[in-house]
């Protein structure tokens, strides 16, 4: 059966130039980069080189640059780290309410530490309203984190205006570039942000290895504590293969980064209209201008989404409902609940994120099948009738 | 993730769609939870002789109101009563266990519209 | 130039047979284990078989092994994550001196948070007293931490007969095995322990990747909050290769472990025999019946450890000085110290230690080229006088 | 880790040796810090015309011992003097970070080998 990923939001595969430079570092130059014989220093200069590479993309300096074992890692490093550091300064965090878990879930357990959280709405195309965020900064307020590109709809924050305000009033932020990284050239100096989250496996490198930017100067203590790796932020021998797997994949989605954005573009483009002519009663989440390019939302009105993915995953095509970490849970997602969507319409959203790989084929061939999956499963609905 | 069976369920449900003069109906569920099903019998002798369903939700909640419809017919009211969320579950083979709790509506809804059903009569023999 | 490895307690090189496990889940069932389509399926059936398989070596449940990051990620996870899970029940938590710094630094924290850490001492052999523990242990324990095998001289500690003193009070015992893991046959119901750390990296599997045994009922909070992987535990989309290579890789080292155990004494003894008769005035750190096969930790006095490392080094021959976590300062070992070792003794402390692909040829090399190294060492030292 | 130029003093060091009728021995360092040196200059009309070492340390330690023996001959005691921490490092190419601050003692020990030579040339004046 004919396979076709439409789930690159989630997980991307990784790229064969990137597994290629990480297949080394194995079994030849497998050495712990804390070693200070020859197959540590092997080790130890390909990871700085790694670090350099990362460094140079996002205009920092390299020792503002640390791996992580993700970006959920990342994440929760920027938040409690800087929160638990910060605590004689303050104890008010901000955040939105459409966060990806790994925010809010640090944001929890800082709540459960006895700090506040204020969580910022969004308005109905997704975005976060910078006069909401001037209003909830506080005298104790320590850090604000919002996300650069959200997961589920794929809406770009105004993070540069949004930082400003924070910076401003000489509070830290951090931004959650997961879903940013590969679609956005991202420039620490420009946005101004104190901390920025990278993720490996969503750019095409590897699993388990993340990058967060922590800026000179600011406070934070490490998740994880022991020896003196990643200049003491990140205890654990460095995963050398994955890091320089990170680092050369970062560097390739940024060097295709506006071919790629004008293919997948035009692919979602395409999708979209053809939806469009082809299934009724069809709503689209999110901002269609300040999106990424590689992500539509969609909901058919009537239908449940789990049923719409089963159907496609049946005919080899792999989407998603929301975002992959929540599939384990059966409300409604928390991203277009902020939105004012409709507990019914959202429990319906479908999210169909392309890549690099996908042809216009592949359009042709989902859009193609979909009408069909959709108007069978409209039949067997409760709450979709005829002649709508 | 899912059993064969349910998958053949949810792939081609038995029974879809609406009885006009339904004996009962049972609805349950709400979209907050993700799934909403109706469930539509006719009785007849104390028998259901016919049952029928539209479901909005998962994979699961799809299949077992397909399995249900199909285990409820010729059965005596009695014996339909006594079909319960683990019936229909062993019956598909199984459910995952984050399911057994929310998509496992069809037992629900059915043992709902026996009591329509009831109520209905009861209030027919009042008149 | 021949190059020998005999520093396989800082990392191993990825086996073969492990790397060729892992290699379809880079780009072929790349797939997000949480999702739904076919390719998070793929992924989340190898990563549950991953799983069984870990739990059927160590007799655990298979919902009783949670895969994160590394070593020193499992062993915060254990420290701070019941410390802090039952600040109600207690505050003191009882450790070695000797440990690993993922544990020393962990406990650091905690003393950091208020609460209270014990570090019991060692005797010359590196071990620690039952007694002492038993003298430690106060109404407000909530924690007891051992290590299984020190990393530095491979010293064994009587988990089973400390654990049991533990748990006799009700008190969580956790063991920090990563040394253990390919050496000695564990089982966590014959332990009992209640947790039980390990690192891939060590046994001939892939860096960034670990795992820990969490008894069924330990209260324990995760380190990383975020989405629901590893059932709350820890959250981060799950590396699948890694953790494929991992239990592959705990497989074999298992499967192997008298014929390896055998092979490993066979060259350290040689190696250690050869030496005694070669080079004057050197010393064995810890017991030579309580260790494991493959290690060495050696002094040669009036020599300092790093330029040992460095010589050998430059004839393709490595080796470590103490642990390669602590090679960024510049203070002897802290377990060599807890075992009452001379200072001068201890910063020449060599660590030896051979894998599966070492040969009595290497033991041969290397045994040949030490003594001159040792003898020129020496000649520059003002602390080894010539008639000595 | 280290540049070639440590490596090379590592390994083929320079004045290794004790001078029996040193004028002047300059001994630093303690073995929990992990480095020993001791450093002897003969001196002949304000000018160091021999300088030998012994150190018990780490590559860095016993490059920087070798470089500065180097350094030192023939110098006068005016511009052995102006021998930093920093000239040591700079003539062997730099040393890493963490080395700067422990393992760089032989200027040190020079300088104290310097003193020693004009306490003891003091006290002959004084007799
Ligand atoms: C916006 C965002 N933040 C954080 C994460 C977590 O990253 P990781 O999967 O590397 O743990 C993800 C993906 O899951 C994400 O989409
Ligand atoms: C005994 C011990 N515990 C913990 C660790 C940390 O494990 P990892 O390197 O996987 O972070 C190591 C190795 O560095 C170790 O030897």
């Amino acid at each position: 059966m004919r396979k076709i990923y439409l789930d690159h939001a989630a997980t991307t595969p990784v790229r064969s130039e990137v597994l290629e430079t990480m297949l080394p570092y194995f079994n030849e130059k497998f050495g712990n980069a804390s070693s200070i014989h020859g197959f540590g220093r092997d080790a130890k200069v390909a990871l700085e080189e790694a670090r350099e590479k990362v460094a140079k993309i996002l205009d920092a300096s390299s020792s503002e640059i640390f791996f992580t074992g993700g970006g959920t890692e990342s994440d929760n490093l920027a938040i409690k780290g800087t929160a638990l550091a910060n605590r004689k300064k303050g104890k008010h965090v901000i955040t939105s309410k459409i966060e990806h878990h790994a925010i809010l879930e640090s944001c929890k357990f800082l709540e459960k530490e006895g700090l506040e959280v204020s969580y910022l709405p969004v308005d109905s195309k997704g975005l976060v309203d910078p006069e909401d965020l001037k209003k909830a900064i506080r005298g104790d307020t320590i850090l604000v984190s919002i996300m650069y590109v959200n997961n589920e709809v794929g809406i770009i924050q105004p993070i540069e205006e949004l930082c400003k305000i924070a910076k401003d009033r000489g509070i830290y932020f951090h931004t959650d570039a997961v879903q940013a990284m590969g679609k956005i050239a991202v420039d620490v100096q420009k946005l101004n942000v104190d901390m920025l989250a990278m993720s490996g496996h969503k750019i095409y490198g590897p699993k388990g290895v993340g990058a967060i930017y922590i800026r000179k100067g600011v406070r934070i203590i490490p998740l994880s504590h022991g020896g003196q790796h990643e200049r003491s932020r990140r205890a654990g021998t460095e995963n050398v293969p994955a890091i320089i797997g990170f680092a050369k994949a970062l560097e390739l989605v940024n060097k295709e980064l506006e071919s790629q954005n004008k293919h997948q573009k035009n692919l979602t483009k395409a999708f979209y209209k053809r939806l469009i002519e082809s299934i009724p009663h069809m709503i689209l989440h999110g901002d269609l201008n300040r999106r990424i390019p590689n992500t539509l939302n969609l909901s058919f009105k009537g239908v449940e989404g789990e049923s719409v993915i089963l159907s496609l995953d049946t005919k080899g095509v792999a989407v998603a409902s929301g975002s992959a970490c929540t599939s384990g849970t059966l409300e409604p997602s928390h991203v277009l609940s902020a939105m004012g969507i409709d507990p019914a319409i959202a429990q319906g959203a479908i999210r169909f994120s392309f890549g690099r790989d996908n042809t216009m084929q592949d359009v042709e061939y989902v859009a193609g099948i979909l009408p069909e999956i959709v108007q069978r499963l409209r039949s067997i609905s409760p709450l979709y009738a005829k002649k709508e | 993730m899912y059993s064969a069976k349910v998958m053949e369920h949810f792939q081609n449900p038995r029974n879809v769609g609406e009885i006009e003069d339904a004996d009962g109906v049972g609805e349950i569920g709400n979209p907050v939870c993700g799934d909403i099903m109706k469930l539509y019998i006719k009785v007849k002798d104390g028998r259901i002789i016919e049952a029928k369903f539209k479901t909005f939700g998962c994979g699961a909640a799809i299949a077992t109101s397909s399995m249900v419809t199909e285990l409820v017919k010729g059965k005596t009211l009695e014996e339909a009563k006594k079909i319960s969320r683990n019936t229909v579950a062993e019956a598909l083979d199984g459910l995952p266990p984050i399911k057994m709790h929310c998509s496992n509506l069809a037992a629900d809804a059915l043992q709902k519209a026996i009591e329509d059903y009831k109520n209905k009569r009861n209030a027919k023999d009042q008149k």
